[in-house]
């Protein structure tokens, strides 16, 4: 938060509902507010939604975007406020309210049947029928239709979800948010586990629905997506709506001065890496059916990026340096030394350490609270003989981590499952840095995070890497990647191929990763 | 590498929130007892243990019970209470393990532990220190059978321990022909099941496993649970056992420890089985009901969340302490038949009503130990 | 309603053709699973097996009581795989026996209720008690182990005062239509059985092609997804309780039907093992969204396989336990490796 | 048997005690059957019941709902707590009975046994229905007259760990092997006290053995099971069966042959001499060699060296005689 200044009002004057020109209004709500227990997760928010626009929200973590549109969506309901819909007033008291009147949502987190096919996944609650039976052969031909749209293979109809990817699955919720004559779609975060081409794809489908009238409302920390995509932008922070402009009207430097109210100093980083030895060499390292022939090398203190799409195998060479995957070739070599963890105990053993990417699934526990979380991966170090816990030195650690990474919380004996994803992210960041690690592999270490909490994160990073940990992130974050990395390297079809060193310009990098820039030019 | 990163520069320390709590006004006070009273199921277990003994006492000075419902009868019903606060302690472990943690075999382990602990100690002429290490180890063994199932192959533990309830019972109903064991060791082995006197008042008659087992094992189960790295690794892989995994747990390992340990305390429920009877059964932990279903029950009215990551002891403690002296209570206030019938009523009520409030409280404030 | 979806601007997108061939294809060659198969394979290898050692074992006089026993645990069982798809579970259902059936059986003595009335009152009364435990937990929002504890102490409180602290006597032998002697048998098939197999055929199909039916495998995957669908999950779960207490109410009747004329407090104990057993030797997952009928039936004509063969083969009878035990262990083992083997195919 | 104590299931079962009783000498006599519910224990309730309103006592009688020892020995220890005059109590497992009723005992409680014994406790008496062999000898001739004196038989007992049931199996056994050596005893199965597991597994032993002629149902839960097993596979005439039945659950049996005889023991009288029991003991009175207990109960012999109190040689229920009894 330190590069940021508090400034006064925004300069910039929002958009009044009565914008001349405008598409009729077709989603809008006064005043809402909701409460979780002691958190008032919105205030008296107000937004408009014209038909035939996407309009994006954008806010810090814990702004409140999830929660407004939980409301819109029927998944809660808010304590204040009011909704009209088409001019009409109305009550959204469940979801099938909801998409009784065509709102229909993408949620942050892929709702869906692991045991179904993805057929009936995008069907469920609304089966097309035929004498009280499910019409099997309509849906399947209807899916198929969608999963075209989306860019999904059609054979995947009939394919349980469990067995698709999880960017397979988060498109395949779009999928379903299509189905039905939707006249408002809702996509929270749809981009965020997104390979580019996939985002793409996404964007033509919203576009085409955009211009048959449909109104989008689209959440996403990528502000840079926003001036692809986006005709209006609404801004929130800490739970109020701070008003709503055309995109025209903002740039991203200026809506995240919005988000975060203050200005944002670009202060560009200056880093020496000391010259030694490399600490971490990956050499040949092949798993078969994953990637094959990937050569990483970074020496202490360095911040190396393997930069993929998902699927790209990049997330698999992170899990394999963890220990929770096996090379079948090629060799790992720590300062040197040929190491082969075989589980994250005995990664974490030689120095490794790892921040996982799917944060509530592989990072958190849940109703725990943050000391717990940070110690998890610590016990023998906070516990005299490996068996009783050291729990004022835990407490310390946690208070420790808790000041230095800024994480905003009351206490230490917080639950985690009260904190907003930034917040939680800090917490499961922490749990990494607690025994300086020698390795310190970050797989997505800002996915789903603000604006401000990323720089933090990023500082966080260099900072570490200054005291000379070997960094490794794995990222499909592009801005990001080029952002905190000394080098990078892309990851594409399961293997590392081009090496970009400080300066890369994200033109440059997406052709690598996309397979237009091959071995000659690099050479 | 194992020196932990000294944090950043020193600032002032953060405000604890203790002191930010003695500003609340009084006027917050009931509110606040509310909300503990709601959110924190030991309290609401205190305040049910309170309301049944003094009912049962007014009941009892006005005359309206069969006997006194006086400290000496609470005193002696507790040696029910010993086998069912071990159990409930062994379900505790096991639910806390997470990923649909439950032991259905526990009465079946008892059943066989007991048959062996007869052999051992009735038979053989062991000494009744390795007599109670066998049945603690061999307990252990049948633990270790459903925990490797479970922990290591990935059985559903519901599954796992149907089967071996099924299969632990029959063995012990095999292994001695059915017949129960009570030859002189193990009749005389009784008066380790009796009570002594506490000197309190007229003396009070304190069941003697109450001493010997309930207390110890209660004892060493939360220090296992609160003060151990043990207790750290089960609520972690209860709460999410795949962070657990990316954090550097040994998931399957504490697992497989969890369901050790469950076995291990049945083995010793065993051994107090076969103190309080006075003779091994080959259906000392399955019949009527079985051990099992109560000490589910208890664990549950305790607090332990069914889907693992939450549990204490205190909980299962006083679970059991208000079923057992309300049951006793219902002897003396119901006479006949119906005083049994009485007792299905109350443990009923009890335990709807306290999933209820549970899960009506998760909903209010959020879930909550 | 719903078959009016929303057309992108672009059009149809091209060589729908194809793709549409592909996709009708079938989810699977036949409407059976791997379990299934192994479970028929297993019976029908026991079978053989006993009738090897006691030839008489595969005669009526041995077969059509085996049917007979198994069709009330089977009928739980169904209802019980319907709960479970939906990723709960009833311990309830023995007390719930034990109350129908002893309400059925004063009625018949005691008011000379008629058989069809007597079936009737017994499913309408297991009808409200699945609805006190669905209502409990659809809407009190609690894990359905523990309500279903609660309310089994409950029912059997009220099991026993309606008992009144004796048995029944005298229970007319009107019941025998269910499946004792010839006129409870069709083509030599008894009844409860029969009966037992139609409704797992409608439940099959419910399960299968509606809605709701689909509905309730969502829930058991989901339950906060499938609220957010759009399912009804209150009504839905709920709706699995009052199944259960139905099949529970006829299977009670079935349990009259197979026992003396004299009923007795102990009438139903333990059935709540025996049904879950049944499921899960099914290949109903645990867990919930994954089960089928089908399996059910076969685990419980299994479990009533292995506990008449320790008999008929004049092994110690205890012996039936431990064999469930281990086809429990090997049911769902082989489940187990199936999955595995999907996963890393 | 003139079933004095009517019927013993009064709506709710709260009526069983007699707790108003209680004036100057009344001795109060606890009864603690193995489980509630069955008509064999709320008979014996019944017989108490009535012979406290003859010779005026208190009688309190609660059982468990399940065959339990754990909760069996709740009960007993309530009522030590109430402090009763006399208990008796038929244990569902007699070593474990032997120290509680020793804890009674120390608390001046007099105390007895009754239907089942613990011979290895402190008990004063045990109250006993007919002696082990008598109950043997009388099954095993029951179903053998039937039988013809010859072929094979089956056994369909109960609780596997009963022991008084395991005593008369064991009196069976040896007395078959004496008596009918013709006779042979091809299987011996445990349907807890399950009625309908009991049928089935009669079914299972008739297909089993083809050749079997004869089953004995070994409690009042297995003996309407076998006879409805043979009813079922229609082999009535062809396999007979006796068994420890009550005579209102035997009667339909009887009736139509499914079942030979009923081998029982006149339980409200066991009631009422258990009651008398009571009394006797808590009143300091010795039991004579033979004791007249009532009108209807005489000749009671009473055994010093095993302290046995008997009510009389067992009683054979045939369909000509199950009439007569209400339970
Ligand atoms: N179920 C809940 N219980 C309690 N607090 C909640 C709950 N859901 C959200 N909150 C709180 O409400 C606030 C707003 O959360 P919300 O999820 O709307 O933020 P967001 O803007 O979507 O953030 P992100 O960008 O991290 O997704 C946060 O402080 C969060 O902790
Ligand atoms: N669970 C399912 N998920 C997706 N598609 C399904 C499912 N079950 C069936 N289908 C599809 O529905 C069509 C018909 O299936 P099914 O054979 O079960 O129906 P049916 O009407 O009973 O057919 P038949 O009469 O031939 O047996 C098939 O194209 C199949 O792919
Ligand atoms: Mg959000
Ligand atoms: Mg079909």
């Amino acid at each position: 938060m330190s590069d940021i200044s508090p400034t006064g009002s925004a300069d910039t004057a929002p958009v009044q509902s009565s914008t001349s020109g405008a598409a009729a209004e077709r989603l809008s709500v006064t005043g809402v507010s909701k409460r979780y227990g002691a958190v008032r997760a919105i205030r008296n928010a107000d937004m408009t939604v014209r038909a035939g626009t996407v309009h994006a929200l954008v806010g810090e973590n814990g702004a409140g975007k999830s929660t407004l549109i939980k409301i819109l969506s029927g998944a809660a309901t808010a304590d204040t406020g009011a909704i009209t819909f088409n001019g009409r007033p109305v009550t959204i008291s469940g979801t099938a309210d909801a998409i009784a009147l065509g709102i229909a949502t993408v949620y942050q987190e892929p709702q869906l049947f692991p045991d179904l096919t993805v057929a009936e996944n995008v069907f469920t609650g609304r089966e097309i029928k035929r004498h009280g039976r499910v019409d099997w052969t309509a849906q399947n031909a209807r899916v198929v239709e969608l999963l075209e749209l989306i860019g999904l293979p059609a054979r995947y109809a009939t394919v349980p979800v469990s067995e698709l990817s999880i960017a397979e699955q988060q498109q395949v919720s779009i999928a379903k948010a299509l189905v039905g004559n939707a006249e408002v779609l809702i996509l929270d975060e749809p981009s965020a586990i997104l390979t580019d081409t996939e985002i793409e794809v996404l964007f033509g489908v919203v576009r085409r629905l955009a211009a048959s009238g449909v109104s989008i409302i689209y959440i996403s920390h990528r502000l840079d997506e926003l001036f692809v995509i986006a005709n209006e932008v609404t801004v929130m922070r800490d739970g109020q709506t701070l008003g709503t402009w055309p995109i025209g009207e903002l740039s991203v430097r200026r809506v995240v001065e919005l988000m975060v109210g203050g200005i944002l100093e670009d202060n560009p980083v200056e880093r020496s890496i000391p010259d030694a030895a490399p600490r971490l060499v990956l050499e040949g390292l092949a798993c078969t059916g994953e990637y094959t022939d990937v050569d990483v090398s970074i020496r202490p203190g360095e911040i190396v990026t393997l930069y993929g799409l998902i699927g790209s195998g990049a997330a698999e060479i992170a899990e394999t340096v963890y220990g929770m995957r096996r090379a079948t070739a090629g060799r790992i070599l720590l300062d040197g030394k040929p190491v082969s963890p075989g589980s994250p105990r005995e990664a974490k053993k030689l120095g490794i350490a790892l921040l996982p990417a799917n944060r509530k699934l592989q990072g958190l526990f849940g109703f725990q609270s943050i000391a717990f979380n940070i110690s998890a991966g610590h016990l023998p170090l906070l516990s005299r003989m490996g068996t009783w816990m050291d729990r004022g030195r835990e407490r310390q650690v946690a208070r420790d981590f808790i000041q230095r990474l800024a994480v905003k919380t009351p206490h230490e004996r917080q639950p985690v499952s009260a904190m907003s994803g930034g917040n939680a992210q800090k917490v499961v960041l922490a749990r990494q840095l607690v025994e300086r690690p020698q390795v310190l592999v970050l797989a997505e270490p800002t996915q789903g995070v603000d604006v401000g909490a990323k720089e933090e994160i990023h500082k966080i990073i260099r900072q570490l890497a200054d005291e000379g940990t070997a960094v490794l992130i794995v990222t499909s974050d592009l801005p990001e990647a080029i952002r905190v990395s000394d080098r990078l390297q892309v990851v594409r079809a399961g293997t590392t191929t081009v090496e970009f060193g400080p300066g890369a310009t994200q033109s440059d990098v997406l052709a690598a990763a996309a397979g237009a820039v091959d071995q000659e030019e690099a050479a | 590498m194992s020196t932990a990163v000294s944090p950043a520069p020193a600032q002032a320390p953060q405000p604890e929130d203790g002191s930010s709590q003695s500003r609340s006004r009084l006027g917050q006070l009931p509110a606040t007892v509310l909300r503990a009273l709601l959110t924190q199921r030991i309290v609401l277990l205190l305040v049910l243990l309170l309301v049944v003994v003094v009912t049962m006492t007014t009941l009892s000075s006005n005359n309206y019970l069969a006997a006194p419902y006086d400290l000496s009868y609470m005193s002696s019903a507790l040696i029910s209470a010993v086998p069912l606060v071990m159990l409930g302690l062994a379900e505790l472990l096991v639910i806390t393990s997470g990923r649909g943690g439950i032991d259905l075999s526990v009465g079946a382990i008892v059943s066989l532990t007991s048959m062996v602990f007869g052999f051992a100690y009735g038979e053989w002429g062991w000494s009744l220190w390795l007599a109670i290490l066998l049945a603690a180890a061999f307990g252990g063994l049948c633990g270790a059978v459903n925990g490797f199932l479970i922990a290591y192959v990935g059985y559903p533990a519901l599954i796992t321990t149907l089967a071996t309830y099924y299969a632990f019972s029959s063995i012990a109903i095999v292994i001695n022909d059915q017949q129960p064991i009570s030859t002189a060791p193990i009749q005389d082995f009784f008066s380790t099941a009796r009570s002594i006197e506490v000197p309190v008042g007229d003396g009070l008659p304190i069941p003697l496993g109450t001493l010997t087992f309930l207390i110890p094992i209660a004892i060493v189960v939360w220090v296992l649970l609160n003060r151990t790295t043990f207790g750290r690794r089960l609520y972690g892989i209860g709460t999410n056992d795949v962070a657990a995994q990316w954090a550097g747990i040994d998931v399957r390992r504490t697992r497989f420890s969890a369901y050790v340990l469950a076995g291990v305390i049945s083995g010793l429920v065993a051994v107090v089985t076969v103190a309080q009877f006075a003779s091994a059964r080959p259906d000392a932990g399955v019949t009527g009901t079985g051990m099992a279903l109560p000490a589910i029950t208890i664990a549950v009215l305790g607090g332990v969340a069914i889907t693992g990551g939450i549990g204490r002891v205190a909980g299962v403690v006083l679970a059991t302490l208000l079923i057992v002296w309300l049951n006793a209570g219902i002897l003396l206030a119901v006479p006949g038949n119906a005083g049994s019938q009485y007792q299905l009523l109350a443990l009923g009520v009890v335990l709807v009503f306290a999933a209820l409030l549970n899960g009506l409280t998760n909903r209010r404030y959020g879930r909550t130990g | 309603m719903s078959s009016s979806t929303l057309t992108p601007a672009g059009g149809a997108p091209a060589g729908e053709g194809e793709h549409t061939a592909q996709a009708r294809g079938r989810v699977l060659p036949f409407p059976i699973t791997g379990q299934e198969i192994v479970l028929i394979a297993v019976i029908v290898a026991l079978w053989i097996a006993l009738w090897l050692g006691t030839p008489a074992f595969l005669t009526s006089g041995s077969i059509v009581p085996l049917l007979v026993a198994m069709a009330p645990v089977a009928l739980i069982g169904i209802g019980m795989t319907v709960i479970i798809i939906t990723g709960g579970i009833d311990v309830s259902v023995a007390s719930m026996v034990m109350v129908c059936a002893v309400v059925v059986a004063k009625a018949m003595v005691d008011s000379g209720v008629s058989l069809p009335v007597a079936v009737l009152l017994s499913m309408a009364l297991g009808g409200v008690l699945g609805l006190v435990n669905g209502v409990l937990i659809a809407y009190g929002r609690v894990h359905a182990i523990i309500i279903t504890f609660g309310t089994a102490n409950l029912f059997k409180f009220v099991g026993l005062q309606v008992f009144g602290g004796s048995t029944v006597n005298g229970i007319p032998d009107t019941l025998d239509v269910f499946g004792r002697g010839a006129d409870g048998r069709t083509l030599g098939v008894p009844h409860s059985f029969l009966l037992m197999l139609v409704i797992a055929a409608l439940a099959w199909y419910y399960l299968r092609h509606t809605p709701s039916g689909r509905h309730l495998y969502a829930i058991g995957g989901d339950a906060d997804a499938a609220r957010l669908a759009g399912v009804k999950v209150q009504r839905r779960v709920l709706s699995a309780y009052v199944l259960t207490g139905l099949l529970t109410g006829l299977a009670a009747c079935f349990v009259i039907a197979q026992g003396t004329s004299t009923l007795a407090p102990n009438v139903g104990a333990g059935m709540e093992l025996s049904a879950i057993a049944a499921v899960v030797i099914g290949g109903t997952s645990i867990m919930g969204g994954r089960g089928s009928v089908l399996g059910t039936v076969l685990g419980a004509l299994l479990v009533q396989t292995v506990a008449s063969g320790v008999t008929q083969l004049g092994w110690r009878s205890q012996l039936a336990s431990l064999f469930i035990g281990i086809f429990i262990l090997i049911a769902v083992g082989a489940d187990l490796l199936r999955q595995r083997a999907r996963r890393t195919a | 048997g003139e079933g004095s104590g009517g019927s013993a299931s009064g709506g709710d079962s709260g009526g069983s005690s007699a707790s108003g009783g209680g004036g100057g000498g009344d001795y109060t006599v606890a009864f603690v059957p193995k489980l509630q519910g069955i008509p064999y224990f709320e008979a014996m309730n019944s017989g108490g019941k009535a012979a406290c309103e003859e010779i005026g006592c208190t009688w309190l009688y609660q059982g468990p709902v399940e065959a339990d020892p754990a909760a069996q020995a709740d009960i007993v220890r309530s009522y030590i707590q109430q402090g009763v005059d006399s208990l008796i109590v038929a244990p569902n497992d007699p070593d474990s009975m032997a120290p509680l009723l020793k804890q009674a005992a120390d608390a001046g409680i007099k105390v007895a046994t009754a239907d089942t014994d613990a011979p290895n406790s402190v008990r004063e008496v045990f109250v006993s229905q007919a002696s082990t062999e008598g109950i043997g000898q009388a099954l095993t001739d029951g179903l053998l007259s039937a039988m013809g004196g010859k072929g094979k038989y089956a056994i369909v007992s109960c609780g596997q760990t009963a022991q008084n049931l395991n005593s008369w199996i064991d009196v069976q056994k040896a007395y078959t092997a004496e008596k009918y050596p013709d006779a042979e005893i091809v299987d011996i199965v445990y349907a807890g006290e399950d009625q309908a597991a009991a049928t089935q597994m009669a079914t299972d032993l008739m297909n089993a053995h083809p050749d079997l002629t004869g089953l004995v149902g070994e409690c009042t839960s297995s003996a309407p099971g076998v006879a409805q097993a043979i009813r079922d596979a229609g082999k009535i005439g062809k396999v007979f069966s006796v068994g420890l039945g009550t005579p209102q659950s035997m009667a339909p049996y009887l009736t139509d042959g499914s079942s030979s005889a009923s081998i029982l023991w006149d339980v409200e009288n066991l009631g009422y001499l258990t009651a008398w029991t009571g009394v006797q003991l808590a009143d300091g009175q010795e039991l004579q060699a033979t004791n007249d207990v009532s009108s209807d109960i005489t000749g009671v012999t009473f055994d010093p060296s095993s302290k046995v109190l008997l009510l009389g040689p067992p009683l054979t229920i045939t369909k000509d005689n199950a009439g007569d009894y209400d339970y």
